[in-house]
């Protein structure tokens, strides 16, 4: 056993402890570590596998319910969606790497959340990319976002799994630390749903796919720490990607799960070999043997301490069905993997690696898997209340709210994600059924079944930044109402919470009423928590003064079609319609993209939610897609009821007009653009109203009838008698306000 | 004034993972040429300068740090040749 | 008309043609590993899928158009077998010389993925003739490198020869004469970059790529 | 057995319009580095083999014209060098 060395208390920090911790590992262990021991236990502790500021705050989720298969604990969560069949998500963050090397940042980000698909024993079939952007016309963000969507492209379409959605918004705060969260959805039958468990005491430990390089090295530490200067120094760390790689791991894996030769498996993702191994002996009660020394490498002379934590990536760790270690040996052979038995299953708990030998690492799993978890006090920042409380009625209701809408269309947040969407491949393994901008959701067939799966994923972090609790719950509600509005019903959420660093109080503030109001709305809209990811210390320190980003719980929602071919997109059809909104009219610009990119303030209350009428909304949204009443549908979010009505219009290539019966005193442009939850627009053909609104009385929807759809006509035009406003605006216009920025930013 | 042809070979670093190198070597071993290992690939890049010799290797030095490479994950190296040097040019 | 799909480590599109295959030309169409030596006994078409064989390291197809099943699907060429490559699937054709000319990198250096119009320039070749002479279909793309280039000579002889099968309305990646698919002189090869297997079902948007396959259902009837 | 290291460059013929080439030529001048033109990219490939010089030159030969060039597009010339002549390997 390689002594300690004395010294090294006082270089916890190198490993990403404090001495506190440092000291705590020592007692629990008897004895204080050795350098590689502080630097697994240091990866191990950090907030990306050890979860120790936001871990005790997610006891609060709703974790379970009929249509969990697979609650978090797991490399991804699975839900029942009928049939014998079961969809696999997650979404995991990439943000630091996509900050230093945008293009293979986010292409290995896309890696890694397909292998914990995979890793279920699911085969992966869609890919959804949440990204944040800084200031879009700064040279930044243009590099940036290129080289993001570029690497998320390169994985994507290389590998073959579709590119079906995602959200990309654009907000100072993101100008140095861009966030890159990505959601994988795999489809697998319920009998193949694989563990990340070592099984039992002397099951053989298989090592498949990549060799092992020096990259990445201490990744799982630099994703964890504040991105400074000195992430300059960290850029070597930058890990390169092959799809071509994953894709033969993907296909040996789902090969040899469904061949029933794997008693458990796990991708290596951050910290690599140490926390996939380590996460399975844990999960199994276990300990293990590894020989270091039988690592497969691409470099001479790797130390201990680059074997563990590189990270290398398109590597995984198979545990063999004890007995059929030949046969499993031999079909990961036949994909011309690099496959090698590089240790066993132990009783006993202990963690042990040698090298050379010797014994180089010998400790309690369970001290590896149990970081200290820290609950803090978290205070509500004084100028962010007072953002919030301030008093909007002296804000002037501009001449020309026609000229508004076409700025609040041309806003790169609002603005056709088109040039993105175009670059990934969308519709190979030809299932997708609602393509990108089509619709508020996703919508895949499944082959071999009437069914369809639809997902989404959203988060608005103006929101949240001015009301954590209700903008997270906000999240939760519109994610939900964007499944509605393709037919779609809600099953279950995988959240990615982006937040700044925790042992600021104002910070820990956010992430605790985030996670409460996610956890609230996903109780009352039942949609269980499948699992997630935590990436903090998104901020960027400048000098001793840190900006940190606005904080963003991004939501994953998966939710299921009983008859794929009973739906709605959002464009307006051919022929007569009458519009419908479902919910209530906004009465206030608060916390809106308009009072943002208008009035630039970011301010005011965010409207209030009522999950109860959002429960309505989305009963009433489906119920009339699936009596065939409606085949149109789209909710209101950021630039209010008018964008929607603009866009709907704009994609429908058609005019429409409609009267905005407001409540007496509301300000015009608050109903225009304010961005109340829980609406959604409707056309129902010309005819079938009667039976629309009964059925909706019968269901106690609250709607009001906006007005018709006008084929043939070029203008949209918008009406608030209440306020004597009119806007009439040429289809043309609002199309190039739409369809340009996106294109100039992109080049 | 002066015209230069310059030659850029940009590789990546020894530590970075050539996924397309990798690929090839093994491509090779199938389509039996043997003997073969070491298979890395980068980029060729022939740029013409026109300017002082002085002044044009300040400026190629930046553009192939700067632009030709991503100094990240890459090294870089670079010929410069006088026109009238080059034979048959 | 009995289909071989072949399988190169890499290619994605492998399932989406098995799938479009079976349910339009062969409900027993079948995959072939690309180690494979020889094509199943009575194999009528080859269908060379799209994807990124071998990550399209070095040349996109280059890699593929050298394994071993390779050799076979030349013989069946020859034999005046039907080969159909779409996207990679092209591109390898190009790189085994089963096809003249190459594909390279999209003029404006991006991936594309949207339906494009074509025009049917030649619809006499086995694989067209359900479709009208002139007939403008809409068919999805997906590919970086479709770029089609050859020399002068090469490309007069394919216009000559009434060989350019599809053309782009709306050119999206510099190919030369807006070509999007071209046959072999005997007309049993097609490669285009195009994808049909993903315009065989309503749901998904269009139908228009059906012709292709009806075409060459039509032709083992008679 | 000697050990030779092979350099190849892969260049796309002349007659053919290289895109990446002329975007990296624009940004070039939009970020005003002047008197720059004629800006060309192709592969540089490194690998190593081993055998007698010349059934290693037949061999190299074999694989730029075969596997890491397409004679359609591509120019392809090589360089080969002993592993002693090398400095510093
Ligand atoms: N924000 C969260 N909400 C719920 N579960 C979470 C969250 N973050 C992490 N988890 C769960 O903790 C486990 C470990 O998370 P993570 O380390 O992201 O998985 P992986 O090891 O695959 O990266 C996973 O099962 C994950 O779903
Ligand atoms: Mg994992």
């Amino acid at each position: 056993m390689t002594a300690a060395n004395p010294g090294l208390r006082l270089q916890a920090a190198t490993f990403g402890l404090t001495t506190e911790e440092f000291d705590l590992a020592a007692e629990r262990l008897g004895r204080e570590p050795n350098a590689l021991e502080a630097a697994i236990i240091g990866a191990m502790w950090s907030e990306h596998c050890g979860y120790k500021n936001s871990r005790p705050l997610f006891r609060a989720f709703p974790t379970t319910g009929p249509q969990v298969l697979q609650g978090p604990g797991e490399n991804a969560g699975v839900v029942d969606i009928g049939e014998g069949w079961g969809v696999a998500f997650k979404m995991e963050s990439h943000n630091h790497p996509s900050a230093v090397e945008p293009v293979q940042g986010a292409a290995t980000g896309v890696g890694g959340i397909l292998r914990d698909i995979f890793a279920m024993g699911a085969r992966p079939f869609a890919v959804l990319d949440s990204l944040r952007f800084g200031n879009p016309d700064s040279p930044r963000t243009r590099f940036l976002l290129s080289g993001v969507v570029e690497g998320i492209a390169h994985y994507g379409n290389a590998i073959g799994v579709p590119t079906v959605g995602g959200e990309v918004t654009f907000h100072p705060s993101y100008q140095e630390n861009p966030l890159v969260n990505v959601m994988a959805l795999g489809l697998l039958r319920h009998e193949d749903l694989a563990k990340g468990t070592m099984g039992e005491v002397g099951n053989q430990i298989v090592y498949v796919g990549s060799k092992t390089g020096r990259d990445g090295l201490g990744g799982a530490v630099f994703s964890s720490a504040n991105l400074s200067a000195a992430s300059q120094a960290d850029r070597p760390a930058v890990q390169v990607g092959d799809p071509f790689m994953e894709k033969l791991l993907l296909e040996a894996t789902l090969e040899a799960i469904q061949a029933g030769l794997v008693a458990g498996v796990q991708d290596m993702g951050a910290a690599g070999l140490v926390s996939s191994t380590c996460e399975m002996a844990y999960r199994a009660g276990l300990g293990l043997t590894m020989n270091l020394d039988l690592v497969p490498t691409r470099e001479d002379g790797m130390v201990p301490m680059e074997l563990c934590l590189s990270e290398s990536q398109e590597r995984m760790i198979l545990v063999p069905v004890p007995g059929r270690e030949q046969e499993l040996l031999d079909l990961l052979a036949k994909w011309e993997l690099d496959v090698v038995t590089i240790g066993e299953v132990e009783a006993g708990g202990r963690y042990r690696l040698t090298w050379k030998g010797e014994v180089v690492c010998d400790l309690p799993v369970a001290l590896l898997n149990e970081a200290p978890k820290y609950t803090r006090e978290g205070v509500e920042s004084e100028d962010i209340r007072a953002k919030r409380e301030r008093d909007l009625s002296g804000v002037p209701v501009p001449g020309d709210l026609g000229a508004v809408l076409v700025d609040l269309l041309s806003h790169p947040t609002i603005a056709s994600k088109r040039p993105i969407f175009e670059r990934y491949d969308h519709q190979v393994m030809t299932n997708t059924v609602v393509v990108p901008g089509a619709a508020d959701a996703a919508v895949l067939r499944l082959k071999g079944s009437r069914r369809g799966i639809a997902a989404t994923s959203d988060c608005n972090p103006r929101f949240v930044y001015l009301d954590p609790y209700r903008g997270a719950a906000a999240a939760v509600a519109e994610a939900a109402r964007n499944l509605a509005c393709v037919g779609a019903t809600p099953l279950a959420i995988t959240d990615n919470l982006n937040f700044g660093n925790p042992h600021d109080p104002g910070v820990y503030y956010q992430l605790q009423q985030a996670v409460a109001g996610i956890a609230d709305a996903c109780r009352a809209l039942n949609t269980p928590v499948t699992g997630g990811n935590v990436s903090l210390y998104n901020q960027y320190a400048e000098g001793d003064h840190k900006v940190a980003i606005h904080p963003t719980p991004t939501i994953g929602m998966v939710g299921v079609l009983p008859d794929v071919t009973v739906r709605a997109t959002m464009h307006l059809k051919p022929g007569p319609h009458t519009l419908y909104l479902l919910g209530k009219h906004a009465t206030t610009i608060g916390a809106s993209q308009y009072l943002e990119t208008v009035h630039g303030l970011e301010a005011g209350r965010v409207p209030d939610l009522d999950l109860k009428l959002e429960q309505k909304v989305i009963e009433g949204t489906l119920a009339l897609i699936r009596a065939g009443l409606t085949s149109t549908a789209h909710d209101c979010s950021e630039g209010g009821l008018a964008v929607a009505l603009a866009e709907m219009a704009i994609a429908g290539e058609q005019g429409l007009k409609v009267e905005l019966m407001a409540p007496k005193g509301v300000r015009p442009d608050a109903v225009l653009f304010g961005e109340a939850h829980s609406r959604v627009v409707v056309a129902v053909p010309v005819g079938q109203e009667p039976e629309a609104q009964a059925l909706l009385d019968e269901l106690g929807v609250p709607f009001t009838m906006l007005g018709e759809s006008l084929p043939g006509s070029d203008r949209v035009t918008i009406l608030v008698p209440g306020a004597n406003v009119q806007l009439s605006v040429n289809l043309e216009t609002l199309k190039t306000a739409f369809e340009t920025p996106l294109r100039e930013i992109l080049g | 004034m002066p015209t230069f042809y310059a030659q850029v070979f940009v590789t990546l670093k020894p530590s970075i993972l050539d996924p397309q190198g990798r690929t090839v070597e093994r491509a090779l071993s199938h389509l039996d040429y043997a003997n073969v290992s070491g298979v890395r690939i980068g980029k060729y890049i022939e740029l013409t300068l026109t300017g002082e010799r002085a002044e044009v290797e300040t400026e190629l030095a930046a553009i192939v740090e700067n632009v030709l490479s991503n100094p990240i994950m890459e090294n870089a190296r670079w010929e410069l040749k006088e026109a009238r040097e080059v034979a048959g040019t | 008309m009995k289909t071989a799909v072949i399988q190169f480590p890499g290619s994605n599109c492998d399932a989406d043609a098995l799938h479009a295959a079976r349910l339009t030309l062969d409900p027993d169409a079948q995959f072939v590993w690309h180690t494979e030596t020889a094509l199943p006994a009575g194999t009528e078409l080859v269908f060379l899928p799209g994807g990124f064989s071998y990550g399209d390291h070095l040349r996109s197809g280059a890699i593929a158009a050298r394994s071993p099943i390779m050799t076979a699907v030349k013989a069946h060429a020859e034999r005046g077998g039907y080969v159909l490559g779409v996207c990679n699937g092209f591109q390898v054709l190009t790189e085994a010389r089963l096809l003249p000319g190459a594909l390279s990198r999209n003029r404006d250096l991006h991936f594309h993925c949207a339906p494009v119009h074509l025009r049917v320039e030649n619809a006499q070749t086995a694989f067209t003739a359900a479709y009208q002479p002139g007939q403008i279909i809409e068919i999805p793309i997906a590919h970086g490198e479709g770029n089609y280039y050859a020399n002068p000579d090469t490309i007069a002889r394919l216009e000559a020869e009434g060989r350019v099968v599809f053309r782009y309305l709306d050119n999206p990646n510099g190919s030369l004469n807006d070509i999007a698919g071209i046959v072999n002189e005997q007309g049993n090869v097609l490669g285009m970059m195009p994808h049909p297997e993903r315009a065989v079902e309503m749901l998904l948007g269009s139908e228009d790529g059906l012709g292709i396959f009806e075409s060459l259902k039509a032709c083992v009837v008679k």
